[in-house]
C-alpha cells in the first residue's frame, strides 16, 4: 500500500509532463507571435495538430526499413521516461535513484542516436545532412552537459537532480560556477531543441535545416510522436533549469498534498516564465551558420570545463 | 579438477584442435570441427574459471611445471583478477568460435587459419595464468605470433603483409619493454617468478611503470603506440578480428594491471599523472580517428583504441586513489575499468562479428560499397544495432554503465590531495565525455551507412543473412550487453574478489539494495538502475504503441521517398561515410589531422566532374614513426656503403681496431699502475 | 748471457724495424722488392743469431726458410709477376709518404710504450725483442693498409709476417716455431700464387680486371 | 672405411679425429658422387656417435689432446650439425652436379674439403696446445677458403680471396697473441712445450704477468674475433657465406665461428684466472654490441638472402661474445645456450634457403616470393626457421636472448637498452624480408623441389623443444660449463 503512495507522486509527473509539454509548446508560439506583432495560432494549437497527424494515414518511402517504424517510439519513450525523471514539482520521488544527471543525459543521447539513424534510413540526401549535423552539434552539446553535472556534482556532492536541488534550496549563495553553468546549460538547451540561433524550428528552407531534415519523411502518427518527442525535451530542459537554479516551490518528499499543490503552481508559474524567456532571446538574435554552431557550442563547453575547474581547484581550500 | 588444472589442460587440448582438422576430408568438415573443439574448450574453461571467481573469492590457486625457464619452471596462478581475465578471454573466445563454426567456410585460406586460431587461444589463456616473467613473455609473444601469423592469412593484399610487419614490430618492441620491466623487477638475483616480485620491490618502480606502459601500452593499443592496430584487426579474418580487438587488447590490459597493480609495490602519486592524461588522448584520438574511416572493420578497430584510452583512465585513477591511501575511491574506479573491460569485450567482439557477417555476404568491409543491408539481413542489423548503442554509451545497455561509474569515479577525485591530478582530472573527464559523445556519432555514421538508406553496390543489393552460428554467437553476445545494462549490481559484485586482492577494498555489496540499483559510494551521492530504465522505456514504448494503435489510423501506404519534392533514384546521392563524417572532420580534423578539402570545380560550361580531394595526416604516424623508419632507412643507408668496401679498407678497419685497441691499453695500464 | 750476444740480438732487430720503415719509404716496385729481400735477410740473420745464442739448432730451419725463401724466391718471383702482368712501377699510396712515415713513428712508439711496460717481467732480451717484432708487426700492418698495389699489400703482409717469426723466435724455448714458420710460408705462397693465377694487376679486390671491378658483393 | 672399428670402441677421442681425417682420404679417391654423398654421411654419423661416446668415457689429458666439460659441448653440438649437414649436402649437391654448376672432380674435392674440414675443426676444439690449436684453426681457414672458391665464379673467387686476405691478417694476429701468452707463461712453467698447454696454462694462470696477458688478449681477440665474424672486423663473411655451396654456409655459420669462439672463450678464462689482469668482459661486451647493432642495420639493405642470413649470424655472434663477456653463471648460460641454438637454427636456415636458392634458381630476395604458396612445406619450415632466429617463442632463441637480457640487470642494467634496441633492428629486417619471401603472389618456378626436409625440421624441432622444456641433465651440464667459464 505504501508502494503504491508512493507510486502516485511519481506516475502524477509522468503524465504531467506529457500533459503540458504540448502546452508549453503552443504557449512559446503564441508568445513569440505576440512579440512578433502576430496573433499567432491558439495555445491549444499543438494538441489538435498532434490529433490531426495522428488520425491521418502513415505515407512511407519504399524502403523504409522496420527501424524507421519503430524509431519514433523509442525516441518518444526515451525523452519521456528522461523528462519524468526531472524533479518537476516535487524531489525525491519514488523512481529519482533510477537515474542520476548523467544518466538523464544519456538517455537524451538514445533518444538522439535513434533520430540520427532514422534520418539515414531512407537514404536520402537531407536525411544524411541533418544526421550528420546533429550528431556533430551532439558531440559538443552533450560533454558540455556533463561538464555541467559534474559542476553541479561537485557543488552538491550529488548527481541526483533530488539531492541536487535540495542542496540548492539549503545552501543558496552566490558561485562563480553555477553562473558559469547556467549559461551553459541555456546553451546547451537551445542547441538540444533546434531552438533559434542553432536551428529554427519553424524553418522548412531546405539546406539549413537540422532537426527538420531527420524528420522530413516521417508523416501520420509517426511524425505525430517525433514531434511529442520534441516538445518533451522542451519541457525537459525548462525543468532541468527550473529544478537546479529555481528550487523553491519544489515539494520535498513525503509532503502533504498541499505541498504537492504549491509545488505544481509554482513549477508551471517557472515554465511560463522560462518560456517567456526564451522567446525573448530568440526573437532578439539571428540564426548562425552553421560551421559557426560549433563556435557556440564550444563557449558551452569550456564555460562548463571552467566552472568545473574552478570548483576543482577551490576544493583543496 | 581444480579450476586452474581445467585452465591448464586445456592448452594442450587447443594445441592439438588442428589435429582434428588434418583428419577430416574437405575444408568445411575442417573448419567446423576445430572451430567447435575451440568452442566447446574455451566454454569449459569459462565455467571453471567462473567458478572460481564466484566460488573461491579472492584465494589463489597455483601449480608449478618442471618446463619452461629451467631451475625456475613454470609457474601458474588463478586468483581473482586472473580468472575473471580468463572468464573475459573464455568469452569472447567461445563467442568468436561459434561465429567461426559458420564464418569460417567462406574463408578462402583455411589452412592459414585453422592452424594458429587455437594457438592464438591458447596463447591469450597462458597469459592469464603465468605466474612468472618468463612463462608469462613467453604466452604473451606466442600470442603475438601466432595472431600474426593470422593478420598475414590474407596475405596476398601488400596491405596486410604491411600490416602484420608493423603488428609483430610493435609486438615485439612491446615485449622487450615488458622483459625490461620485469628484469627491473627481478632484480640482480633473477627472481623471475611472480611471488618472489611480490616481496621485494623494484630498484626503479616509477621506471617500471613507464616500461609497462610501453609494452602493454603497445598492445593494448594506448597512442601513440597504437598505429599498428587499425591496420592489423581488419587484415584478420573477422572473427580474429574480434578476438584481436575484443580479447587482446584486454589481455594487455591484464599485463598492465598484474605488473603495476600487483608486482610493482604501491604506486607513488606521479603514475597517475602519467596515466591518465595518456589515457584521455587515447580516447579522443581514437574516436576522431575513428569517424574519418570508411572501412567498417578499421572504423572498428581504431574505436578499440578508444575503448581502452577509457579503460585506461579507470585505472590511472585507481593508481591515483591507491597513491593517496583512498582504498574505496580506488576500489570504484579499478571496478569501472575492469567492468568495461568485460563490456567492451562483449560490444566489440559482437561489432566484428556484424562485420564479419557483412564481409562474408558482400565481401566488403568498405561503407562507401554498402547500405541498406538492413533489408537483407535484418537480425545481423538487430544485433549490430544493439552493439552500436552499448558502444555508444547508452542507457540501457552496459557500455553506459561502465562509463557512468568512470565518471563517478572522476568526482571522486577532487578530495586527492595532489595538485597535478586535481588539474588533470577535469580535462580527461571532459575528453571522455567529449569521446563518449562522438562515439555515438561515429556508430550512428558505422550503422547509418551500412545497413540503412539504399544499398549502394549490387554486392549489397545481393546480400545474405548470416548463419544460424553466427547469428546465434551474435544474439548471445547482444542477449549479454543488455543484461549487464540492466543488471550491473552482479557484475560489480562478481568482479568485487579481482578488485580486493588488488586494491584492498571493494565496492559495496551492490546485491543488498532494492530494486537492484547500483550505488557506488552512497545513495545520497549518485545511482542508477539499469533495470527500471530498462522497465520504464519498455512500458512506455509499450503504452505509447497501444495508444497510438487505439486511436490512430492504422493506415499504412508506402511511396516514393519525399525529400522536399527532389527525389533522386540513384543511391549515389546518399550521404557517404566521408559526407557524414564531414562535419566533424571541419570542427576538430583541421586541427588534429590537418584535414585539407579542395575543391576543383571545372569552369561554367565544362562538362567535366567537379572533384573533391581530401587530405589527412596521421598525426602519431608524422611526428614519431616516420622519423624513426626514416633513421633506421638512412642507418642501414649509410652503413650500407661498409658492404662496398675494397680489401685494402677492410683491412684499414683491422688496423684501426687493433690500434685503437692498443692505445687504449696504453693509457688504461699507465693510469692503472 | 754475455751483454754481446743481446747487442747483436737489439741490433738485428732493431735492424728490421728500421728496414720496415725504408719499406713505408719506397716507391718505386722495384726498389721495394729489394728492401723486401733485405728485410727477410736481416731476419734470416735474427733467426740464426736466436738459434745460436739459445742453442737451439731446430731454430736454423726458419732462418733458411727465411733467406731462400723470403731473400730470395719470392722478390725474384715478385719481379717476374711484375713484369708478366705489366703492373705499373710506381706505388700508389693513400695519403701520401711523409704522414705515414710519421703515422710509422707513433706506431713504433705505441708498441714500445705497451710492449715494454707489459713485459717487464720478462727477461730483457724477450722484452727488446717482442717490442720490435710488435713494430714491425704494425708497421707491415700500416703498409697493407696505405699501399693501393696489390704487389706491395703483398710486401706489407709478409714484413708482418716477418714480425711475427721474430717474435716467435725470440720467445726463448717456443715449441712448435718450425711448424708455424712453415705453415707461414704456405700462406705467403698461396698468396703470391693466387696473384699469379688470378692476375691480380692492380688492387687486390678485383680478381680479373675486366669483369669485376664492379662486384663488391652486392651491386650498388 | 680404414678406421679399425676397435679403435674406435677404444679411444673415442681419437677417433673424433681419424674418423675424418680418414673418411677425407677415401673421399679423394672415390669417384661416384652418390656413393661418396653417403660415405660423407656415414662418415660424420660415426663421428657424432665417437663424440657422444665421449661424453660416456672421458680421456685422460693428454698433452696435445684433451677433453673437458667446456670442449665436449662444442665438440658434440659441431660434430651434430656436421652430421645433419652431411645429410642435406647428400640430397642438395647432387642437384648442382645436375645443373653443371659442379663436375664430378669437383665433388670428389668437395667431399674431401668436408672431412678435412670437421678434422680441422674438431682437432681445434680438442687441442690441449694452444699452438695446436691455433694450426687447427688455421687449417680450417683454409679449407674453407677452398670451399667457398669452388663453384670457380668471378662472384665466388672473389669472396674466397677476400676471405683469404683478411683471414690471413686474422691468423697472423692470433698467433702474434698466442705468442705473447707463451711469453707470458715461460717464465713461470718454464721454457718449451709445457708453457703452451692449456690445462698447465690455466692451473697457473694466476702467477703470469698480467699486462703481457692483456697485450695478449687484444690481439687474440682481434685474431680470432676475425673468425667469429665480430665488427668490424666481419667483412669476409657475407661473402663467403653467400658465394660458397650452401652446406659450407650452413657449416661456417652453425661450426666454424663457433670454432674461433671457443677459442677466444679459452683465452678469456686464461684472463679471468688471473686477479691482476684487466678484465676481458669491457672488451666483449663492446665488440659484441658493436657487431650486434652493426648487423642489426646491415640487414635492411641485403639483397641476396644468404648474405642476408650471414649478417645475421654476425649479429648473433655479437650476441653470445656480448653474452659471454657480461659473464656470470647467468650469462655464460645464456650464452652457451644461444650458440647452441643458433647453431641448430641457422644451419637450419641455411639448409632451407639452399632448397629455396634451388628451386628458385636465383639467390635475389627480390625474385623469391611467396613461398608458402609456391612451395608450401620449404616455405613454412623458412618462416619457422626465421622466427625463431627473430627470437620469438615459444622457440629455444627465445629463452636464451630473455636470459642474456635479464643477466645484464645483475651486471650493468644500461646494457640492456643498447642490446634492446639492435635486437629490436635486427628484428624489423628479419620479419619485413620474411614477409616478403614467405608470403604474397608466388614468382618463380613452383615446381616441387626433390630435398630431404629431414635435417631442417630435425634442428627446427630441437630448437622448439628446447625453447619449452630443457632436460634437467642438459641444464645442469650447461651450468657446470657455465661455472668453468667464471
Amino acid at each position: 500500500m505504501d508502494l503504491i503512495l508512493e507510486l502516485i507522486p511519481q506516475g502524477a509527473q509522468m503524465i504531467l509532463v506529457l500533459a503540458l509539454a504540448p502546452l508549453l509548446l503552443g504557449y512559446t508560439r503564441k508568445v513569440k507571435a505576440r512579440l512578433l506583432r502576430r496573433r499567432g495560432p491558439p495555445l491549444l494549437q499543438p494538441y489538435r495538430d498532434l490529433l490531426r497527424l495522428i488520425r491521418k494515414e502513415a505515407v512511407l518511402a519504399e524502403n523504409a526499413s522496420w527501424l524507421f517504424r519503430s524509431g519514433p517510439y523509442m525516441i518518444f519513450s526515451a525523452t519521456w521516461v528522461a523528462a519524468a525523471l526531472v524533479p518537476t514539482f516535487a524531489t525525491g520521488l519514488y523512481a529519482s535513484w533510477t537515474a542520476d544527471l548523467i544518466a538523464i543525459a544519456a538517455l537524451l543521447g538514445s533518444a538522439r542516436f535513434f533520430l540520427g539513424l532514422v534520418g539515414m534510413d531512407i537514404g536520402t540526401s537531407f536525411g544524411g545532412i541533418g544526421s550528420s549535423r546533429e550528431m556533430m552539434f551532439a558531440s559538443l552539446a552533450e560533454p558540455a552537459m556533463i561538464m555541467i553535472a559534474f559542476t553541479l556534482a561537485l557543488l552538491a556532492g550529488s548527481t541526483q537532480l533530488s539531492y541536487i536541488a535540495q542542496f540548492m534550496l539549503t545552501h543558496s549563495s552566490l558561485r562563480v560556477s553555477l553562473g558559469l553553468a547556467l549559461a551553459a546549460l541555456v546553451i546547451v538547451a537551445l542547441a538540444e531543441n533546434a531552438r533559434i540561433p542553432v536551428d529554427n524550428p519553424a524553418t522548412h528552407l531546405e539546406l539549413t535545416m537540422v532537426h527538420e531534415a531527420m524528420v522530413l519523411e516521417y508523416s501520420g502518427r509517426h511524425l505525430a510522436v517525433l514531434e511529442f518527442a520534441a516538445a518533451l525535451k522542451l519541457l525537459l530542459y525548462l525543468s532541468l533549469i527550473g529544478c537546479i537554479f529555481v528550487p523553491w516551490g519544489l515539494a520535498p518528499a513525503g509532503s502533504s498534498l498541499t505541498g504537492y499543490a504549491v509545488g505544481l503552481a509554482t513549477y508551471v508559474g517557472k515554465l511560463a516564465v522560462g518560456g517567456f524567456l526564451l522567446v525573448l532571446l530568440e526573437t532578439s538574435i539571428a540564426k548562425m551558420r552553421v560551421f559557426r554552431v560549433p563556435d557556440f557550442l564550444g563557449i558551452a563547453l569550456m564555460l562548463g570545463l571552467l566552472a568545473m575547474l574552478l570548483l576543482f581547484v577551490s576544493r583543496s581550500f | 579438477m581444480t579450476p586452474l588444472a581445467v585452465a591448464l589442460w586445456s592448452i594442450p587440448a587447443l594445441l592439438c584442435a588442428p589435429m582434428l582438422a588434418a583428419t577430416a576430408p574437405r575444408w568445411s568438415a575442417a573448419t567446423r570441427r576445430t572451430y567447435g573443439a575451440c568452442f566447446a574448450l574455451c566454454f569449459i574453461v569459462l565455467v571453471a574459471a567462473f567458478v572460481h571467481l564466484v566460488g573461491a573469492r579472492n584465494t589463489a590457486a597455483s601449480l608449478h611445471l618442471p618446463i619452461g625457464l629451467p631451475w625456475i619452471g613454470a609457474h601458474f596462478r588463478l586468483d581473482g583478477l586472473s580468472a575473471f581475465f580468463l572468464v573475459v578471454v573464455n568469452l569472447g573466445a567461445a563467442g568468436a568460435s561459434l561465429f567461426a563454426i559458420g564464418y569460417g567456410e567462406h574463408e578462402e585460406s583455411p589452412g592459414r587459419v585453422l592452424p594458429f586460431y587455437p594457438a592464438f587461444l591458447a596463447g591469450m589463456n597462458l597469459v592469464v595464468l603465468a605466474d612468472d616473467a618468463f612463462t608469462f613473455l613467453v604466452s604473451w609473444e606466442f600470442m603475438s605470433l601466432s595472431s600474426w601469423a593470422l593478420v598475414v592469412a590474407h596475405h596476398k593484399d601488400p596491405d596486410n603483409r604491411r600490416a602484420g610487419f608493423i603488428y609483430i614490430m610493435m609486438a615485439s618492441f612491446g615485449t622487450l619493454a615488458l622483459l625490461l620491466a620485469f628484469g627491473l623487477l627481478a632484480g640482480g638475483s633473477g627472481g623471475y617468478s611472480f611471488t618472489e616480485m611480490r616481496g621485494t620491490t623494484a630498484a626503479l618502480p616509477g621506471l617500471v611503470l613507464l616500461l609497462v606502459l610501453l609494452g602493454a601500452g603497445s598492445k593494448a593499443g594506448l597512442v601513440p603506440l597504437h598505429v599498428w592496430l587499425p591496420l592489423a584487426h581488419p587484415a584478420a579474418p573477422s572473427h580474429v578480428s574480434a578476438l584481436m580487438s575484443g580479447v587482446m587488447t584486454k589481455v594487455a590490459v591484464y599485463g598492465f594491471i598484474r605488473i603495476v597493480f600487483d608486482l610493482n609495490g604501491p604506486p607513488a602519486w606521479w603514475w597517475s599523472v602519467v596515466v591518465i592524461p595518456l589515457a584521455g588522448i587515447t580516447c579522443v584520438l581514437g574516436v576522431l580517428s575513428a569517424l574519418m574511416q570508411h572501412d567498417l572493420k578499421r572504423l572498428l578497430a581504431y574505436h578499440t583504441v578508444e575503448n581502452i584510452g577509457i579503460i585506461f583512465i579507470g585505472l590511472g585513477l585507481a593508481l591515483a586513489f591507491s597513491a593517496h591511501k583512498m582504498p574505496a575511491a580506488a576500489a570504484l574506479a579499478l571496478t569501472a575499468a575492469l567492468l568495461h573491460v568485460f563490456n567492451h569485450s562483449l560490444f566489440k567482439s559482437l561489432l566484428f562479428f556484424g562485420a564479419g557477417a557483412v564481409l562474408a555476404s558482400t565481401r566488403e568491409r568498405d561503407m562507401e560499397h554498402l547500405g541498406g543491408l538492413i533489408h537483407r539481413m535484418p537480425l545481423t542489423a538487430f544485433t549490430f544495432l544493439t552493439g552500436c548503442v552499448a558502444i555508444s554509451a547508452l542507457p540501457p545497455l552496459n557500455g553506459f554503465v561502465s562509463e557512468w561509474l568512470t565518471f563517478q569515479a572522476i568526482l571522486l577525485s577532487p578530495d586527492v590531495p595532489s595538485w597535478g591530478i586535481k588539474l588533470l582530472v577535469p580535462a580527461v573527464g571532459a575528453m571522455l565525455a567529449l569521446s563518449a559523445a562522438l562515439a555515438a556519432a561515429c556508430f550512428v555514421k558505422a550503422f547509418g551507412v551500412t545497413f540503412l538508406g539504399r544499398a549502394r553496390t549490387g554486392a549489397a543489393q545481393t546480400a545474405q543473412e548470416a548463419d544460424r552460428f553466427s547469428l546465434a554467437a551474435m544474439f548471445g553476445a547482444a542477449a549479454l550487453c543488455l543484461l549487464v545494462g540492466i543488471l550491473p549490481g552482479v557484475a560489480i559484485d562478481v568482479l568485487a574478489p579481482a578488485v580486493e586482492g588488488l586494491v584492498g577494498a571493494r565496492m559495496p555489496s551492490q546485491s543488498t539494495i532494492s530494486w537492484l540499483s547500483i550505488v557506488p559510494v552512497a545513495e545520497s551521492r549518485s545511482s542508477y538502475n539499469g533495470l527500471l530504465v530498462f522497465v520504464f522505456i519498455t512500458m512506455s514504448t509499450l503504452v505509447a504503441i497501444e495508444i497510438i494503435h487505439r486511436f490512430a489510423s492504422r493506415a499504412v501506404r508506402r511511396g516514393p521517398a519525399w525529400d522536399c519534392g527532389f527525389p533522386e533514384p540513384s543511391p549515389a546521392t546518399q550521404y557517404t561515410a566521408d559526407s557524414f563524417a564531414q562535419p566533424i572532420r571541419r570542427v576538430f580534423g583541421e586541427v588534429v589531422f590537418m584535414a585539407r578539402e579542395r575543391v576543383d570545380m571545372p569552369a561554367p560550361g565544362n562538362a567535366q566532374p567537379a572533384r573533391m580531394t581530401v587530405t589527412q595526416r596521421d598525426p602519431v604516424w608524422d611526428a614519431i614513426y616516420s622519423p624513426i623508419s626514416g633513421a633506421t632507412s638512412v642507418a642501414a643507408d649509410k652503413l650500407g656503403y661498409l658492404q662496398f668496401l675494397t680489401i685494402r679498407q677492410y683491412l684499414s678497419l683491422v688496423f684501426v681496431a687493433l690500434v685503437v685497441l692498443l692505445f687504449v691499453l696504453m693509457l688504461v695500464m699507465l693510469v692503472w699502475t | 748471457m754475455d751483454a754481446t750476444a743481446l747487442d747483436v740480438a737489439h741490433l738485428l732487430a732493431g735492424g728490421m724495424v728500421l728496414i720496415s720503415f725504408l719499406l713505408l719509404y719506397q716507391d718505386r716496385m722495384f726498389a721495394l722488392l729489394n728492401v723486401f729481400a733485405l728485410h727477410a735477410i736481416v731476419l734470416a740473420a735474427s733467426v740464426a743469431w736466436q738459434a745460436h745464442i739459445q742453442n737451439a739448432p731446430h731454430l736454423y730451419v726458419p732462418a733458411a726458410i727465411a733467406l731462400i725463401l723470403k731473400g730470395i724466391i719470392i722478390p725474384v718471383a715478385l719481379h717476374r709477376v711484375v713484369i708478366r702482368l705489366g703492373i705499373h712501377r710506381t706505388i700508389e699510396t693513400v695519403g701520401g709518404i711523409g704522414p705515414t712515415m710519421l703515422l710509422g713513428m707513433g706506431l713504433v712508439a705505441l708498441s714500445m710504450v705497451v710492449m715494454l711496460r707489459a713485459a717487464a717481467t720478462a727477461d730483457p732480451l724477450a722484452r727488446e725483442d717482442l717490442a720490435f717484432a710488435l713494430s714491425v708487426l704494425l708497421l707491415g700492418l700500416l703498409m697493407m693498409v696505405t699501399r693501393r698495389n696489390a704487389v706491395s699489400q703483398i710486401v706489407g703482409f709478409m714484413s708482418l709476417e716477418n714480425g711475427l717469426i721474430l717474435a716467435a723466435t725470440g720467445a726463448k724455448g717456443m715449441p712448435l716455431v718450425v711448424e708455424i714458420s712453415v705453415a707461414f710460408s704456405v700462406l705467403v705462397a698461396f698468396i703470391v700464387i693466387g696473384v699469379f693465377l688470378f692476375r691480380i694487376r692492380e688492387r687486390f679486390d678485383s680478381v680479373d680486371v675486366q669483369a669485376l671491378d664492379v662486384y663488391r658483393g652486392e651491386q650498388r | 672405411m680404414n678406421v679399425p672399428l676397435a679403435d674406435l670402441v677404444i679411444d673415442p677421442l681419437s677417433a673424433v679425429l681419424i674418423i675424418p681425417a680418414g673418411a677425407a682420404a677415401v673421399l679423394a679417391l672415390m669417384p661416384g658422387y652418390w656413393v661418396a654423398a653417403r660415405v660423407n654421411v656415414l662418415a660424420s654419423l660415426a663421428t657424432w656417435l665417437a663424440a657422444l661416446s665421449l661424453l660416456i668415457d672421458r680421456p685422460a689429458i693428454g698433452g696435445y689432446l684433451f677433453v673437458d666439460d667446456l670442449n665436449i659441448v662444442f665438440v658434440v653440438l659441431s660434430t651434430f650439425v656436421g652430421f645433419t649437414t652431411s645429410a642435406f649436402s647428400a640430397s642438395y649437391i647432387g642437384h648442382e652436379l645436375e645443373i653443371g654448376r659442379l663436375t664430378p672432380a669437383h665433388l670428389r674435392f668437395y667431399h674431401a674439403m668436408y672431412q678435412i674440414l670437421m678434422f680441422a675443426m674438431n682437432l681445434g676444439l680438442l687441442a690441449n696446445n694452444i699452438g695446436l690449436m691455433w694450426v687447427a684453426i688455421e687449417l680450417a681457414t683454409l679449407t674453407t677458403v677452398l670451399m667457398v672458391g669452388i663453384y670457380r665464379t668471378h662472384a665466388a673467387l672473389e669472396a674466397a680471396w677476400k676471405y683469404f686476405i683478411l683471414g690471413s691478417v686474422g691468423i697472423a694476429l692470433a698467433l702474434f697473441g698466442t705468442i705473447l701468452v707463451y711469453m707470458a707463461a715461460r717464465p713461470v712453467i718454464g721454457e718449451g712445450h709445457d708453457a703452451m698447454v692449456w690445462t698447465a696454462l690455466i692451473e697457473r694462470a694466476h702467477s703470469f704477468s698480467p699486462e703481457l696477458l692483456n697485450v695478449a688478449f687484444v690481439f687474440l681477440m682481434l685474431g680470432y674475433g676475425t673468425k667469429v665474424g665480430l665488427a668490424p672486423l666481419h667483412a669476409w663473411l657475407p661473402d663467403a657465406h653467400s658465394e660458397g655451396p650452401t652446406p659450407i654456409s650452413a657449416v661456417l655459420s652453425g661450426l666454424l665461428l663457433n670454432v674461433a669462439l671457443y677459442a677466444l672463450l679459452r683465452f678469456k678464462m686464461l684472463l679471468a684466472a688471473n686477479p691482476s689482469a684487466l678484465a676481458p668482459g669491457p672488451l666483449m661486451v663492446t665488440m659484441g654490441l658493436l657487431s650486434l647493432i652493426f648487423a642489426g642495420f646491415m640487414l635492411y639493405r641485403r639483397r641476396d638472402i644468404k648474405r642476408m642470413f650471414a649478417y645475421s649470424s654476425i649479429e648473433h655472434m655479437g650476441l653470445i661474445t656480448f653474452a659471454f663477456g657480461i659473464g656470470g653463471p647467468l650469462a655464460n648460460f645464456a650464452g652457451l645456450l644461444h650458440m647452441t641454438m643458433h647453431s641448430l637454427t641457422k644451419s637450419a636456415i641455411f639448409f632451407a634457403v639452399g632448397h629455396i636458392a634451388q628451386a628458385k634458381g636465383t639467390q635475389k630476395i627480390a625474385e623469391i616470393r611467396g613461398l608458402t604458396v609456391s612451395h608450401p612445406v620449404l616455405g613454412w619450415g623458412l618462416v619457422l626457421g626465421v622466427v625463431a632466429i627473430a627470437g620469438l617463442p615459444p622457440l629455444g632463441i627465445f629463452m636464451s636472448e630473455f636470459l642474456i637480457v635479464s643477466s645484464t640487470f645483475a651486471r650493468e642494467p644500461l646494457l640492456a637498452i643498447p642490446l634492446v634496441f639492435g635486437l629490436l633492428v635486427a628484428f624489423g629486417a628479419l620479419m619485413l624480408r620474411l614477409s616478403e619471401v614467405a608470403f604474397g603472389e608466388a614468382t618463380g618456378s613452383s615446381a616441387p623441389v626433390e630435398a630431404s626436409y629431414v635435417p631442417l625440421f630435425a634442428h627446427l624441432a630441437l630448437v622448439l623443444v628446447a625453447g619449452i622444456y630443457l632436460p634437467g641433465p642438459l641444464v645442469a651440464w650447461f651450468q657446470g660449463v657455465a661455472r668453468l667459464l667464471g
